[in-house]
This record gives C-alpha cells, sequence and structure tokens, in this order.
C-alpha cells in the first residue's frame, strides 16, 4: 500500500451489511457467521451496533475468517481497534468483541464470538495484529480468556500472582493481598461508630428550628454559621 | 542512533558538510540562549502562594469553582438525592424519628473521598441564591474553599450536623429561590470544627476496631456483639454445607489461601470444619484470634448455642 | 548480576590503592607549590645571577655574603638561595632576612631561625643565589642580580616585600621565627599547621562562595523560567544554601547495606580535593595566588582529572547501578575531554611561550583585542572548544550524563545523602568557578585592568584591588555563561558526547594548536600583521557574534508582548480579580 | 481458573555481559507508575520490558457499579492529562447506545474544551519530554501555558484537572461572554509562545540531533501495533478522526479553517522517528489554536443555554463503540448496556495502551537515554494504559 493510496482518503467504505456479505461469500463455511443489523434494543431505549457474529461453534475458524477481513483487498482491515470481552454469566459465556478498522477505506465492522464461561478458549490473534498481543493479554487477566498461540499470555495489570479474574461477574475480592488489606476503614464508620458509643441517649433531641432562619449553634446543630 | 533495521526505508537526512552543521548548532544553541536570556528582562508568572500575595486564594477564583461542598441545612429538605446520586457514596444523610417528628441527625460528607464531580448538587432540587453570586446555586453547593491540608483523612470529613443534635427539614414553597448565606462560611467552620474533632474521635474507634489481641477479641463485649452479628446467618445457612463454608470463608477466615493450617485453600480448610475431619479451630495464622474466635462462635452456634438475642441485649 | 560482581574482586583493591595514590598525589601537590613557588619571585625578573657567594657551604653562625654592584642601597634585604637537587625538603630554595649594607654587599647571617627551617645537624651546600632583594625604605625595592638593577617600584608605592608569595614553607619560616626556638624544634609540625591554616582559608572562603553560586544559579534558573526562584532566606533569598546545608548536615547519614562503606566514605573528599587544589594556581589577581608554578597550566589539568577518581568510587562504592552507569559514564567523559581541554590550552601556551598562570596573564592585555581569544582566529576557535570541554569535565549540561536525573536518578549520586552529597554538590559548583577562572586566566585576559599595564597594577594598591575585581568581575560572568546554558540546552546522549569529543573537538584542537604554533612565527615577523588579525578576531568573532546575539534576544523579547507584564496583565481569573480590587 | 498457568516475568538471570536494570516504578521519567526492566550491556539496551498496571483502578469496573451519568467523573481519571476527550468520549458512546439528542452548542462547547484540553495536554506531553532529554527550561514554560489553559477551564466549570464538564446529553456549563473573550486573547498570547518554543527547543540542534532517526515507526508497523493520533500521524498515515470520521461539529469547523491533517514528513532524520512525534505535536498546537477560534466563532450563531439534554430514566439496552481522538489519539470507548440502569460492560481502548506495546520492539539496541526519549516522545501517560 503506497503512502498515495493511503493518504489520498476514503476509497471505498463499504456498509457493515456490505462487509458481511463480501466476508460471507468468501467463507467456505457457510452459516457460520450471521449478520446482526444496527438495531434497537427491545423494550428499552438502547441502540446496537451492526455486527458480524460468529457461531459459538466455529469459534475455532476465527484466525481464518480474520485473516480474511485483513487480506481480502476491499476489506483491508489493518487495525484492530478494540478487542473486548463481556462476561454474559446468565448466558453462561464470555462474548469476544473485535472491532476492527480499516485506514485505506476507512471503514468499521465489529466481529463477536461466545465462549463458554467455563472454558473460554480462542485462538490468539497476535500473529495478525500485533497490537492484539497486549489486549489479549488484558482480557486474558480481566476475564480469564485464554487465547491460545499467545507468544506471551501473562497477566498485565494486575500482580502475576493474583488469584482470580477481576471483570467476571462472579469475582469478589479477597480481603487481603500478601497481609495487605484491600479495604480501608471509613472515617465514615469510624466517626459513627464513635458517635454511638459516646451518645447519651436515643439523640439527644433540641428543639430544631424550622423554616430558613439563619442557623445558630443552639437551635440548629451543627451547620451554623 | 537509530533502530537497527529500519521499516520506513528511506534514507537518513544528509548531514551536510561540517562548517554548516557548526553554523546551524550555534545558530539554533544561540536561539535557545537569547529565549532564556529574554525571561532575565521579564517579570515572573508565578505567584508565592500563599503568604506573599493580596488576599486569600479562596476569595480570587472563578465563581463556579469546585471545592469543598458545604450545606445549607436550613434550606435541606433532607430529600437524600445527593447521597443517592454521589457516584462514591461519601455523602450520609440519616433520619430519625425525634420525639413526634421525623428530623435529619447526620449530615455527613467525606471530603477526603469526594471527587469534586457537581453530581450532588446538580440532583439537588432546592435552589439558593447567594449573595455575590451570579448564577443561582443549591442548598447543597460547591464554595470555592479548598485548603485543608492534614495528615489524617478523617479530619475531611465534614459533619454538617453535630452529633447528638438534629435538624428538621425545610419544607420549600415552589418557585422560590431561597436567599442562603454567602458561599464559603459554612464549609469554613464545618472544616474547623473537624480539624478538632474528627482525629481524636476516628483514632478512638480505630482503637477500638484495630486491636487484634486474644484478650480484646474475646472480651465477653465484644464476643456478644459478634454473635449477635453472627447468629441470623448461622441460622439462614442451617445445616447447608456449601452455605456454611461460604458463610465461613466470607466471615471468619483470612482468605489469604497461605497454607499455614495445613489445607490448600481457605475454602478446604472451612470444608474440614463444617465436616467435622478438623477440630482444631486455631488454625489460621492470618486470621489470628479473631478468625479462631469467630470459628468458635460459629460452631458454637450451628451446635445451638444460646441465642444471641437473650444475651447480647443491653 | 550484581553491580559489584560487574567489576570483579580485583576492583576493590585496586580502587583502594587508586585512592591512596591520589591522596598522595593530592598530599604531594599541596607541598609542591609551597617548595617551588619562590623559585620565581613577582615582577619581570627572569634571570637572577650574582658575582659571588661566600661561603658556599653555610652553617649556624655563617654569614653569607653577596656581592652587588657598587651603588646598590642599604637597608633590609632578602637573598633567596638554590640549593642543590635532593630530597624535597633538604631541595627547596631558601628566603633569608639580610641586610644590604650600601657597598654592594648584602649580608645574611645564619642564625637559629635560618636553621629552625633548614635542619640543625646539615651544613649544606648552596649553588647560587638567585637574587637579592633591597628595601631601600624610601618606598623603593631593589631587585639586585649580578650588579644590575633590573626593576624597581615606583617612588612612594606602597609595595612591601610582604606581598611576596607566601609559600607554605615561606610562612611556616616566619611562624617559626615568630614563635621562637621552642616551635623551631618542632619543624615538621609547624609545617603542618600552617599547610592546615593555609587549606582552611581556602575553604572558608571558596565554600560560601559556592554556596552563593548556588542560590545564584537558582535564581537565574527561576528567572528565566518565569518564576522566582529562592527568596526567603536571608535577604532575597541570599542565604538559602545556609539553610540548605544546615538542613543536609542535619540529615541521617545513611550509607547503603551492600556498599562499600571505606569507598563509599572516602568519595566525595576525593571529588571534592581535586577540585579545591586546583586554587593553589588559580591567579585570582596580581598578587593573590598562593604559588604561581611554572608548570601551572599543567597543574591545573591534571590535577582537575583527580575527581573522576571520586566519582567512580562513588559510583562503584554504592552498589547501585544507576550510580555505577553515572561513574562509567563520568570516567568515559572526563578523561575524553581532558584531551581537547588540554590540547586547546596548549595553542594558547605556545603563544605565550609559558605554562606559568601569572606568566600568561601578564602576555595579555587588559583591552579585548589583547587578550588570547582573540589574539588570531586559532585561539578564537581554541576558546570555545576550552570551554565546550571544560563543561563537559564540569558535568555540566549538556554534559551532565553521569548524573543525568531523567535518564540515570541521580547518577553516581544516587545512594549519597546529607553531607556526603552535599560534599559532592560543593565540588561541582565548585568547578563552576574553576573552570570560569581559567578561562579567563588563559583566553579573557585574567587580572589585567582595562588600560593599565601589569607593572602599573603591580605598583599601585588601588589598582590591585581594581584587577581583583576585574578577575571576579569575569569569573561571575563565565558562571552566568555556564548556568545560563545549563538552563536552556538539551542534554547529549553518551555516543554523541563521545563522538562530540574525538569527532569534532580534538582534531580541530589539533589543527588550532598546530596553527596556533604556527602563528606565533608568523606574530613574531610580521607584527603588524598580527595587530591587524587581532583586531579583525576581535571585531568579527567578539563584537559581530555578541550583535548577532542581541538581535535575536530583541526578537525573541519582542515576538511575545503579552508576556511583558508578567502574569497581571494576562487576564485570568487569580489576576483579573485581584485588579479589580485595586 | 486454577487450570491457568501464570508464568511470572521473565527476570531471570541475564547472559554474558548484560545486566538487568529495574527502571521504575519510581523513576523521574516513567510518566507515571511504570516499570521496565531493562537488559543493558554497559549503555545498549537488548530490551526493555514495560511492566504496567501500578496505576490499575479498575475503571472498567467502576463503569458496572454507577450509573451512566454517575460514571462520568470517573472517565476524567482515565486519562488524567486530557480529561475531557475521555469525559467527551463516555459521552459519545452512551449517546449512541442510548440514540441520544445532543443540543449542537453543547457540541461546539465540547470542542472547544476537547481543543483547550489537547493544548494543555500537549504541554505537557512537550515539555516532559524536552525534560527528559534534559532541556529543563521548556517545561515550565510550557506547564505555564497550561496552567493558562487550566485556568480558562476552571472558569468555564471549576475544575483543573479532572473535569468532569461534559454530561451524558450535553455539557454541564454554558460558557460566557466574558470568557470567550479570555480564550480568545489566550489564543493570541499562545500563538507567538509557540513560535518561542520552537526556537527553544523544537529546532535546537542537540535536540534534532538525539531525536532524529530514534525508535523510527514506519507506517505499516505503526499500523499493525495500532498506534493512534500524533504517534500514527507522524509516522505518516495521514489520518485524524476529526478530519477523517468528523463528530461533534468539527465536519462544520474544519473546512473554514483550510485543515490539512498534519503529518511527519522527516524533516530532521525519517518519517515516523521520534523528533517527528514532538514536532507533530507542535503543530497540533496549531492547528487548536486555530479549530478553537472558529468554534468561538461559530458558537455565537447557537441558542445560549441550550447546553444539555437530559435524558430520562436512562436504562439502555445494546452496546456502542464510540471514537474520540483525544490528545493521545483515538479514545475508542466501548459501552454495553442490558437495560439496567449501569453499563454492563465499558471498556476504553485509550493510544498510550497501543503505544506501550511497541516499546518492548522498539526499545531494541538503543541506549538507556533513547527508551526515555521513546516513551516521551509515545507521549505514553501511565493512568491510560492502567486504566
Amino acid at each position: 500500500m503506497t503512502e498515495r493510496e493511503l493518504n489520498a482518503g476514503p476509497a471505498t467504505p463499504l456498509s457493515p451489511r456490505a462487509i458481511f456479505e463480501r466476508l460471507a461469500a468468501s467463507a467456505s463455511d457457510d452459516g457460520v457467521l450471521t449478520f446482526e443489523d444496527e438495531a434497537a434494543g427491545e423494550g428499552h431505549a438502547g441502540a446496537r451496533d451492526a455486527c458480524v457474529r460468529l457461531a459459538a461453534a466455529a469459534a475455532a475458524t476465527l484466525p481464518g475468517v480474520m485473516k480474511r477481513l485483513r487480506d481480502d483487498p476491499a476489506l483491508a482491515f489493518d487495525f484492530l481497534q478494540n478487542l473486548t470481552a463481556v462476561d454474559w454469566i446468565k448466558r453462561d459465556v464470555i462474548e469476544l468483541v473485535y472491532h476492527l478498522f480499516s485506514y485505506a477505506h476507512r471503514h468499521t465492522i465489529a466481529l463477536k464470538v461466545d465462549l463458554p464461561r467455563a472454558v473460554p478458549r480462542v485462538a490468539s490473534l497476535a500473529a495478525l495484529w500485533p497490537s492484539a498481543n497486549w489486549m489479549e493479554r488484558e482480557q486474558f487477566d480481566l476475564l480469564g480468556v485464554v487465547f491460545e498461540g499467545h507468544p506471551d499470555l501473562r497477566r498485565l495489570l494486575m500482580p502475576d500472582d493474583w488469584a482470580g479474574h477481576p471483570m467476571r461477574k462472579d469475582y469478589r475480592e479477597a480481603k487481603a493481598y500478601r497481609g495487605m488489606p484491600t479495604t480501608r476503614p471509613s472515617p465514615l464508620d469510624l466517626l459513627q461508630s464513635f458517635d454511638r458509643a459516646h451518645a447519651t441517649g436515643p439523640a439527644a433531641v433540641r428543639e430544631t428550628a424550622t423554616g430558613p432562619a439563619p442557623p445558630s449553634d443552639a437551635t440548629k446543630g451543627g451547620a451554623g454559621a | 542512533m537509530s533502530a537497527p533495521d529500519d521499516p520506513s526505508g528511506q534514507p537518513a537526512r544528509p548531514a551536510g558538510n561540517p562548517l554548516a552543521r557548526v553554523v546551524r548548532s550555534a545558530q539554533s544553541v544561540m536561539d535557545g540562549l537569547a529565549v532564556t536570556l529574554s525571561y532575565l528582562f521579564r517579570p515572573p508568572t508565578t505567584v508565592q502562594y500563599p503568604d506573599r500575595i493580596d488576599q486569600p486564594v479562596a476569595q480570587t477564583l472563578p465563581e463556579r469553582y469546585r471545592g469543598f461542598l458545604e450545606v445549607d441545612l436550613a434550606t435541606c429538605t433532607a430529600c437524600k438525592a445527593c447521597e443517592r446520586d454521589c457516584p462514591i457514596g461519601c455523602i450520609v444523610i440519616d433520619m430519625e424519628k425525634v420525639g413526634d417528628v421525623r428530623a435529619m441527625t447526620r449530615f455527613d460528607i467525606d471530603m477526603g473521598k469526594c471527587m469534586y464531580c457537581n453530581i450532588c448538587v446538580e440532583s439537588c432540587p432546592i435552589p439558593n441564591q447567594a449573595p455575590g453570586d451570579a448564577e443561582p446555586t443549591k442548598c447543597i453547593r460547591m464554595t470555592r474553599e479548598f485548603e485543608a491540608a492534614t495528615d489524617d483523612f478523617s479530619t475531611l470529613t465534614f459533619r454538617f450536623i453535630r452529633p447528638g443534635d438534629a435538624v428538621i427539614p425545610f419544607r420549600p414553597k415552589k418557585g422560590v429561590i431561597e436567599p442562603t448565606p454567602a458561599r464559603g462560611g459554612i464549609a469554613r467552620e464545618v472544616r474547623n470544627r473537624a480539624r478538632e474533632y474528627n482525629a481524636l474521635a476516628a483514632r478512638w474507634s480505630e482503637t477500638r476496631l484495630g486491636d487484634d489481641s486474644a484478650e480484646a477479641v474475646n472480651a465477653p463485649a465484644a464476643v456478644a456483639a459478634r454473635e449477635a452479628e453472627l447468629g441470623p446467618k448461622v441460622k439462614a445457612a442451617g445445616q447447608d454445607a456449601r452455605q456454611l463454608e461460604d458463610l465461613l470463608f466470607a466471615e471468619a477466615l483470612a482468605q489469604t489461601d497461605c497454607g499455614a493450617c495445613g489445607y490448600d485453600s481457605c475454602r478446604a480448610y472451612a470444608r474440614a470444619v463444617i465436616g467435622g475431619s478438623e477440630t482444631d479451630l486455631a488454625k489460621c495464622e492470618p486470621g489470628g484470634a479473631r478468625t479462631a474466635r469467630d470459628l468458635v462462635i460459629i460452631s458454637r452456634l450451628r451446635a445451638g448455642g444460646t441465642p444471641p438475642a437473650a444475651r447480647a441485649g443491653t | 548480576m550484581s553491580a559489584r560482581a560487574a567489576i570483579g574482586p580485583c576492583g576493590r583493591v585496586g580502587l583502594v590503592i587508586v585512592g591512596v595514590l591520589v591522596a598522595l598525589a593530592i598530599a604531594a601537590a599541596v607541598t609542591a607549590p609551597a617548595a617551588s613557588a619562590a623559585e620565581e619571585p613577582p615582577g619581570p625578573v627572569r634571570e637572577a645571577w650574582v658575582r659571588d657567594v661566600s661561603p658556599t657551604k653555610l652553617e649556624r653562625g655563617d654569614r653569607l655574603v653577596v656581592e652587588l654592584e657598587a651603588g646598590a642601597p642599604r637597608g633590609p634585604a632578602y637573598v633567596i638561595l638554590r640549593r642543590p637537587p635532593g630530597p624535597a625538603a633538604a631541595a627547596a630554595p631558601l628566603v633569608l632576612r639580610a641586610q644590604a649594607l650600601g657597598d654592594g654587599r648584602v649580608v645574611a647571617d645564619i642564625d637559629a631561625s635560618v636553621e629552625a627551617r633548614v635542619g640543625r645537624d646539615v651544613r649544606w651546600p648552596v649553588v647560587a643565589v638567585e637574587v637579592a632583594l633591597i628595601d631601600t625604605g624610601h618606598g623603593d625595592v631593589w631587585a639586585a642580580t649580578g650588579g644590575q638593577r633590573v626593576w624597581r617600584g615606583a617612588p612612594g608605592d606602597t609595595y612591601e616585600l610582604d606581598f611576596f608569595p607566601r609559600t607554605v614553607r615561606g610562612l611556616t619560616g616566619d611562624v617559626a621565627a615568630a614563635l621562637g626556638p621552642r616551635a623551631a624544634r618542632h619543624p615538621a609540625a609547624v609545617t603542618l599547621a600552617v599547610m592546615i591554616g593555609v587549606a582552611l582559608l581556602i575553604l572558608l572562603l571558596v565554600a560560601p562562595a559556592t554556596g552563593l553560586l548556588v542560590v545564584w544559579e537558582r535564581k537565574i534558573a527561576g528567572r528565566m523560567q518565569s518564576r522566582f526562584g529562592p527568596n526567603r532566606v536571608g535577604p532575597a533569598g541570599w542565604l538559602q544554601w545556609l539553610a540548605d546545608a544546615l538542613k543536609l548536615i542535619r540529615k541521617e547519614d545513611l550509607i547503603p547495606l551492600d556498599a562499600d562503606p571505606l569507598l563509599f566514605r572516602l568519595a566525595p573528599y576525593l571529588a571534592w580535593a581535586g577540585i579545591f587544589a586546583t586554587f593553589v594556581v588559580l591567579p585570582l589577581s596580581e598578587f593573590a595566588i598562593v604559588a604561581d608554578l611554572n608548570i601551572g597550566v599543567l597543574y591545573l589539568t591534571s590535577v582537575t582529572t583527580f575527581t573522576v577518581i571520586g566519582i567512580v568510587m562513588g559510583g562503584w562504592a554504592s552498589n547501585s547501578k544507576w550510580s555505577l552507569l553515572g561513574g562509567m559514564r563520568s570516567a568515559a567523559q572526563i578523561i575524553s575531554y581532558e584531551l581537547p581541554a588540554s590540547i586547546a590550552l596548549l595553542s594558547v601556551v605556545v603563544a605565550a611561550g609559558t605554562l606559568s598562570p601569572q606568566a600568561i596573564v601578564r602576555a595579555q592585555g587588559g583591552l579585548p583585542q589583547d587578550w588570547f581569544v582573540f589574539r588570531s582566529p586559532f585561539t578564537f576557535v581554541a576558546f570555545f572548544i576550552y570551554f565546550i570541554s571544560a563543561l563537559a569535565e564540569g558535568n555540566r549540561t549538556p554534559f551532565d550524563l553521569p548524573e543525568a536525573e531523567s535518564e540515570l536518578v541521580a547518577g553516581f549520586t544516587t545512594e549519597y545523602s546529607g553531607f556526603r552529597w552535599s560534599i559532592f554538590s560543593l565540588a561541582e559548583w565548585t568547578n563552576i568557578y574553576v573552570m570560569s577562572a581559567i578561562v579567563a586566566t588563559v583566553f579573557l585576559g585574567g587580572w589585567n585592568v582595562p588600560f593599565v599595564t601589569a607593572e602599573a597594577v603591580a605598583a599601585s594598591a588601588v589598582w590591585r584591588a581594581a584587577s581583583l575585581g576585574v578577575m571576579l568581575a569575569k569569573v561571575a560572568l563565565l558562571s552566568f555563561v555556564v548556568i545560563w546554558i545549563r538552563w536552556s540546552l538539551p542534554r547529549f546522549r553518551v555516543d554523541q558526547m563521545m563522538s562530540l569529543c574525538w569527532k569534532w573537538l580534538l582534531p580541530t584542537g589539533l589543527a588550532m594548536f598546530m596553527a596556533s604554533t604556527a602563528w606565533t612565527w608568523v606574530d613574531a615577523a610580521a607584527p603588524r600583521l598580527g595587530v591587524a588579525v587581532r583586531w579583525a578576531t576581535f571585531m568579527l568573532g567578539g563584537v559581530g557574534l555578541f550583535a548577532v546575539f542581541v538581535r535575536r534576544v530583541v526578537r525573541t523579547f519582542r515576538a511575545t508582548p503579552l508576556l511583558h507584564a508578567g502574569a497581571r496583565q494576562f487576564t485570568l481569573p487569580l489576576f483579573e480579580r485581584r485588579l479589580e480590587k485595586r | 481458573m486454577s487450570e491457568l498457568v501464570l508464568s511470572l516475568s521473565d527476570e531471570s538471570a541475564p547472559a554474558g555481559d548484560e545486566m538487568i536494570l529495574n527502571m521504575g516504578p519510581q523513576h523521574p521519567s516513567t510518566h507515571g507508575v511504570i516499570r521496565f526492566i531493562v537488559r543493558t550491556d554497559g549503555e545498549v539496551m537488548s530490551s526493555a520490558e514495560p511492566d504496567v498496571g501500578y496505576l490499575h483502578r479498575a475503571i472498567e469496573h467502576i463503569a458496572e457499579k454507577c450509573t451512566y451519568e454517575a460514571f462520568m467523573p470517573y472517565t476524567d481519571r482515565v486519562d488524567y492529562v486530557c480529561a475531557m476527550t475521555a469525559n467527551h468520549a463516555w459521552a459519545s458512546a452512551v449517546e449512541k447506545l442510548g440514540r441520544l439528542p445532543v443540543p449542537p452548542r453543547a457540541h461546539y462547547l465540547r470542542v472547544i474544551s476537547d481543543e483547550l484540553n489537547r493544548i494543555s495536554s500537549h504541554c505537557i506531553a512537550l515539555g516532559a519530554m524536552a525534560m527528559d532529554l534534559g532541556a529543563v527550561t521548556p517545561f515550565p514554560y510550557a506547564l505555564r501555558e497550561r496552567e493558562h489553559v487550566n485556568d480558562l477551564l476552571e472558569e468555564l466549570c471549576g475544575a483543573r484537572l479532572t473535569y468532569n464538564y461534559h454530561r451524558v446529553g450535553g455539557v454541564g456549563w454554558d460558557l460566557t461572554d466574558a470568557w470567550r473573550d479570555k480564550v480568545l486573547r489566550f489564543l493570541d498570547h499562545f500563538e507567538p509562545v509557540i513560535a518561542e518554543f520552537d526556537r527553544l527547543i523544537t529546532h535546537n540542534e542537540i535536540f534534532v540531533r538525539r531525536l532524529a532517526g530514534l525508535a523510527v515507526i514506519g507506517r505499516d508497523e505503526a499500523i499493525a501495533h495500532g498506534l493512534v493520533g500524533p504517534n500514527l500521524r507522524a509516522s505518516g498515515v495521514a489520518f485524524d478522526l476529526r478530519a477523517d470520521l468528523p463528530y461533534a461539529t468539527y465536519a462544520d469547523i474544519l473546512p473554514k479553517i483550510s485543515w490539512k491533517t498534519p503529518v511527519g514528513r522527516g524533516a530532521a532524520g525519517r518519517v515516523g522517528d521520534a523528533w517527528d512525534r514532538f514536532w507533530l505535536r507542535v503543530e497540533e498546537w496549531r492547528w487548536s489554536v486555530r479549530i478553537v477560534r472558529e468554534a468561538l466563532d461559530q458558537i455565537q450563531g447557537t441558542p445560549r443555554g441550550e447546553i444539555l439534554i437530559a435524558p430520562k430514566r436512562f436504562k439502555p439496552r445494546g452496546d456502542a463503540l464510540a471514537r474520540v481522538e483525544a490528545a493521545r489519539g483515538d479514545m475508542a470507548c466501548y459501552v454495553v448496556g442490558d437495560g439496567g440502569p449501569n453499563a454492563y460492560r465499558a471498556r476504553f481502548r485509550t493510544g498510550s495502551f497501543n503505544a506501550m506495546g511497541l516499546v518492548r520492539e522498539k526499545s531494541r539496541g538503543l541506549m538507556v537515554a533513547d527508551l526515555v526519549a521513546l516513551i516521551a516522545s509515545l507521549d505514553i501517560v501511565a493512568p491510560e494504559i492502567d486504566r
């Protein structure tokens, strides 16, 4: 790709549906890819970006699909702009969301694939887009998705010996990490427990002010001027 | 020194003849020296905060400045909108029945936690007009006060109602913008009070919370209080092993999976205790006396010990 | 691999040996100037000879007679004796108090005080009388050799023989004489005491001056960066250095657990001693010099490099990788830049024909076109080469790599704190003075007062004071430039720093050295051409460059008018409200 | 998840003459709390491996715990050097998710605040980079300008760093005429200051020599590694979201100022070297000034006070990805709603994150001093990586 081509501005941006059709046409495994149009959600305000969904059963074909998206000159998705995993605990799946963008054509597509929550394994795309390297590490770290074939699948943000994957919906933080407490007492609680211990009786009642009269200590309690 | 492989594939800029390079260097160095020298003839831009300024900085800040929060309790309806909408939960408002009226007994804001986002102000329904302000403000509002350097977090908890006092909520009239004292005065006063008392109060509580010695943990009052807390939970768990395990894990054990007890994990120890195969309840090292006590209490409660309510009544 | 292991077990022994050697060298350096300083009295007395000396071997009770030309005046006199080579103590020249009899004879009695200086039981030979000086008592001073009066002070001058360079040894004699026979029995103790006294004097003068320089630097940096700088302690903040020093001294004395405690402790003092030893030969004025060595320039260039030993030692002993990298960078840097610096100095040395700092100063004049920097285009270039190299040797920006805070945290001082750290920084800032003084001495005319000859300066107390002022002003100005550069330029990378040295400065310096050598011949052969070239260099290089620069400053100043009135005029909330209030 | 094997960072003993240098997390020029495990042989590095996460505050997790509106102040913390654009990214994503309308005046105010914040963010980036290369004075000059911008933003929205200015459905405060005048005066003042900054540091020969040809990132490499924003443009890719996928009111503004996306030209050495990245940010200063001027002009045509259409009972379902040109480039915010008041999942994909992934590769063969320049030239801000 020459500089002229890239800098000449949008060549032929395709609509998400056109991208899907082109992708599906070149696919040998029919029916594995489905298109979800831009749509309003049911019953609530909300919208959904158009996306291509890869059937959960065919998650193993992900690298091939992605390679086609990247290498087809009409698609030319050279930029993996986002890689997210969403933990749908009620459906018991972890949904991987890939957002791709093409600098050549200035068009974009999202691709989603569901993985079983118990064993979320999928092939790594680090060989296709180097930028996937860290994003996959992050998703592995936070949601426990295992990217097979990743060159360096280690935790990225959490400490290496951290237990659990914090972005999972059923994650509960331990009280301490290596002897360090993960919480500290809130001053609000401390002060309240002091108050309770020193309360002279059930609420030392004083006559309280009504209306907007300027507050004073005797009548208004603490807020006085 | 570029990287050995040069992906751009372009030749480096020719270095030029040596004399030209020397001249170019000299020129650019002189440019830099000229810029810095010219500043010797200009006055400094900085100010000498805090003492060598004409007036307190708080008075010179723009009106929209987001400093400490303050509440004009004279116009507060106790609607708790601010407490509800605070993203960080740093506002606490308590209502109690005092005599025959419901009154606010607590209005605390933890300014050490507050992120000064203005969301509470935006959700407050009571508009106020403070003298000197161009725009109307709210019953809870940001002020221009910002100075409260401290070495103790608790002194940043602003208590707008003094403990023991109660304030009857204000009843607003529709469409009336209530007058309010100039912004900042209440915040200053509350800050000063917090400086005087809060640290002491918090330290008092902390020493009680933080004392892990066997004596303190096993003091009758502490045991009774803990029994009162655990009683309903143990009852709810019943004899279900899974729930009991969760209970032990969440309430008693240290959750470090350190292995000091001889089991692989905290849960394994909990299972063993529940299953009865483990009778030593003092094996959790990181949990110390507190964990041992809680394990004892839970097993006593499971065995149908004294109902806590009967003993911990006072 | 730890930093320690990177050097290996031999390193420690090696560094200890090197450290001891350096300590010895410094000790020798302090005493050496004392030993040889009296060889050349001030003034244009270049050679001296006497007709006769008798007897040639002296001992207590002898009378030394120097025969001069008839007509030499009467009065108190001094005789300076050269002695044959031998152990340093025995070979040093001897200054004797004498009496001129008015008939051409000068007689000196060898009494107890002489013996105290020389040793009791030695019959010591005299090779030659260097010179005899006679105070006529009328304000005239005669410096006589072999019957010729070669120099005299102007009548009415307050010039006194006491202004002779007070070398340690000379002082020792005087002190011993003043203390009487008891002191005379312990000449070594007296010598030591005097040495310590002189060192303390330098220290007490230089350390506060360095402190003031630090404050000055911070003030300049502040103003250059659009802020105030220190302004709280003392009048306008000028005592900030005192507060800082007190704070540093009171800090906990920390030595990292894995550091080499001995070397870690030793390093700051070595770095510091190297810098302070240079003060022995710095001619701050016509009179204010501890010892005018005839190898002064050589001494300067060698002594300043002692610092690198201290830095490497500190970097290595800290057992921190940052310190080690800083120390290694420093070693590479200082040793490399030693070469262009020396060669640039040599270009001047060949033009001046001497290594003595005072002689180099005397070879220049008070006005810029007489300075060595404008002597020829070659010395002009050499000036810049030396200045750049001096910056590099002093670890100053743009060559502050050994302590580049954004790369190496704090370089070799990473693990240092408190008093030891302050010694390092004391050495570093003192070095600014040293490099400025060297540049001023060698290139910028030294203490020469404009429109006044060196002889006139020597003759008048007022001009001598003025010469001190001129020199200090030049040092201050150059220090300002050094500081100014630091706050304006980015830093070189280590390879660029080396390539600048070896690929640019050194070849250019060599070329300039050779050209300058050739030029001395041209200058001698065609004096009028030489003068013309001096003026041309001055006008083009000095005035022209200055004009170009001033234009740039003015342009910069005018480009951002909204900055002129500082923040007040620029309407920002704080200041606007403040203005409204008025 | 116990089946997952943890592999610890490779800190085993180095081979041969190499030594391991632990740079950070407390190091003067790691731009926040980042750690590099540097393997060096003397001054030359064989690799510098970033170790991030020291500033990980789980902001994406917090998003699941508070409402869409209440999460806005947290987005300030995603990138606290340039908080406005993070605000903008979140607001855009949520508005896209909920198909919410935004009044045009709010769009203009977003553009103005974004661009002012871009100026102040580049002040930090450029000043800090100069300081990392040993030039101390450009930093206070740049900070002085940043303070001026902070003063302006403080007067607009009350905060100097974490603005919380944008809202879901608009912005929080309208501008006043006095403020508009002050911004214009600031721009008058700032333009010559850029020229002065150029003379002081950008074209300084030492500076140019240190950066020319350093850590060259070619166009394909930049795209493949997902570099965005100034870093991408410095590598020669003329792509700017503001011009190429315009949002807010950029489509109205940019043609009026005859926008031309600045691209690295390799003026000092090669296209995509560290100097290009520095220079490009200086150019972006200039363009931001023009954009603010034009936006301040065009905003006069919008009705005063119409700045916010707050959503009522906002419980969207669906997902949306919004991209905003932040100071560190294309910031993508992906938000998933499940019909509740809180986001079900939120994600920020930031410029520094991708740039940091490239450091290990680019550091090979550089010198220790160059690592500092490389990090600075990529304009890495630690919280943006860790979030």
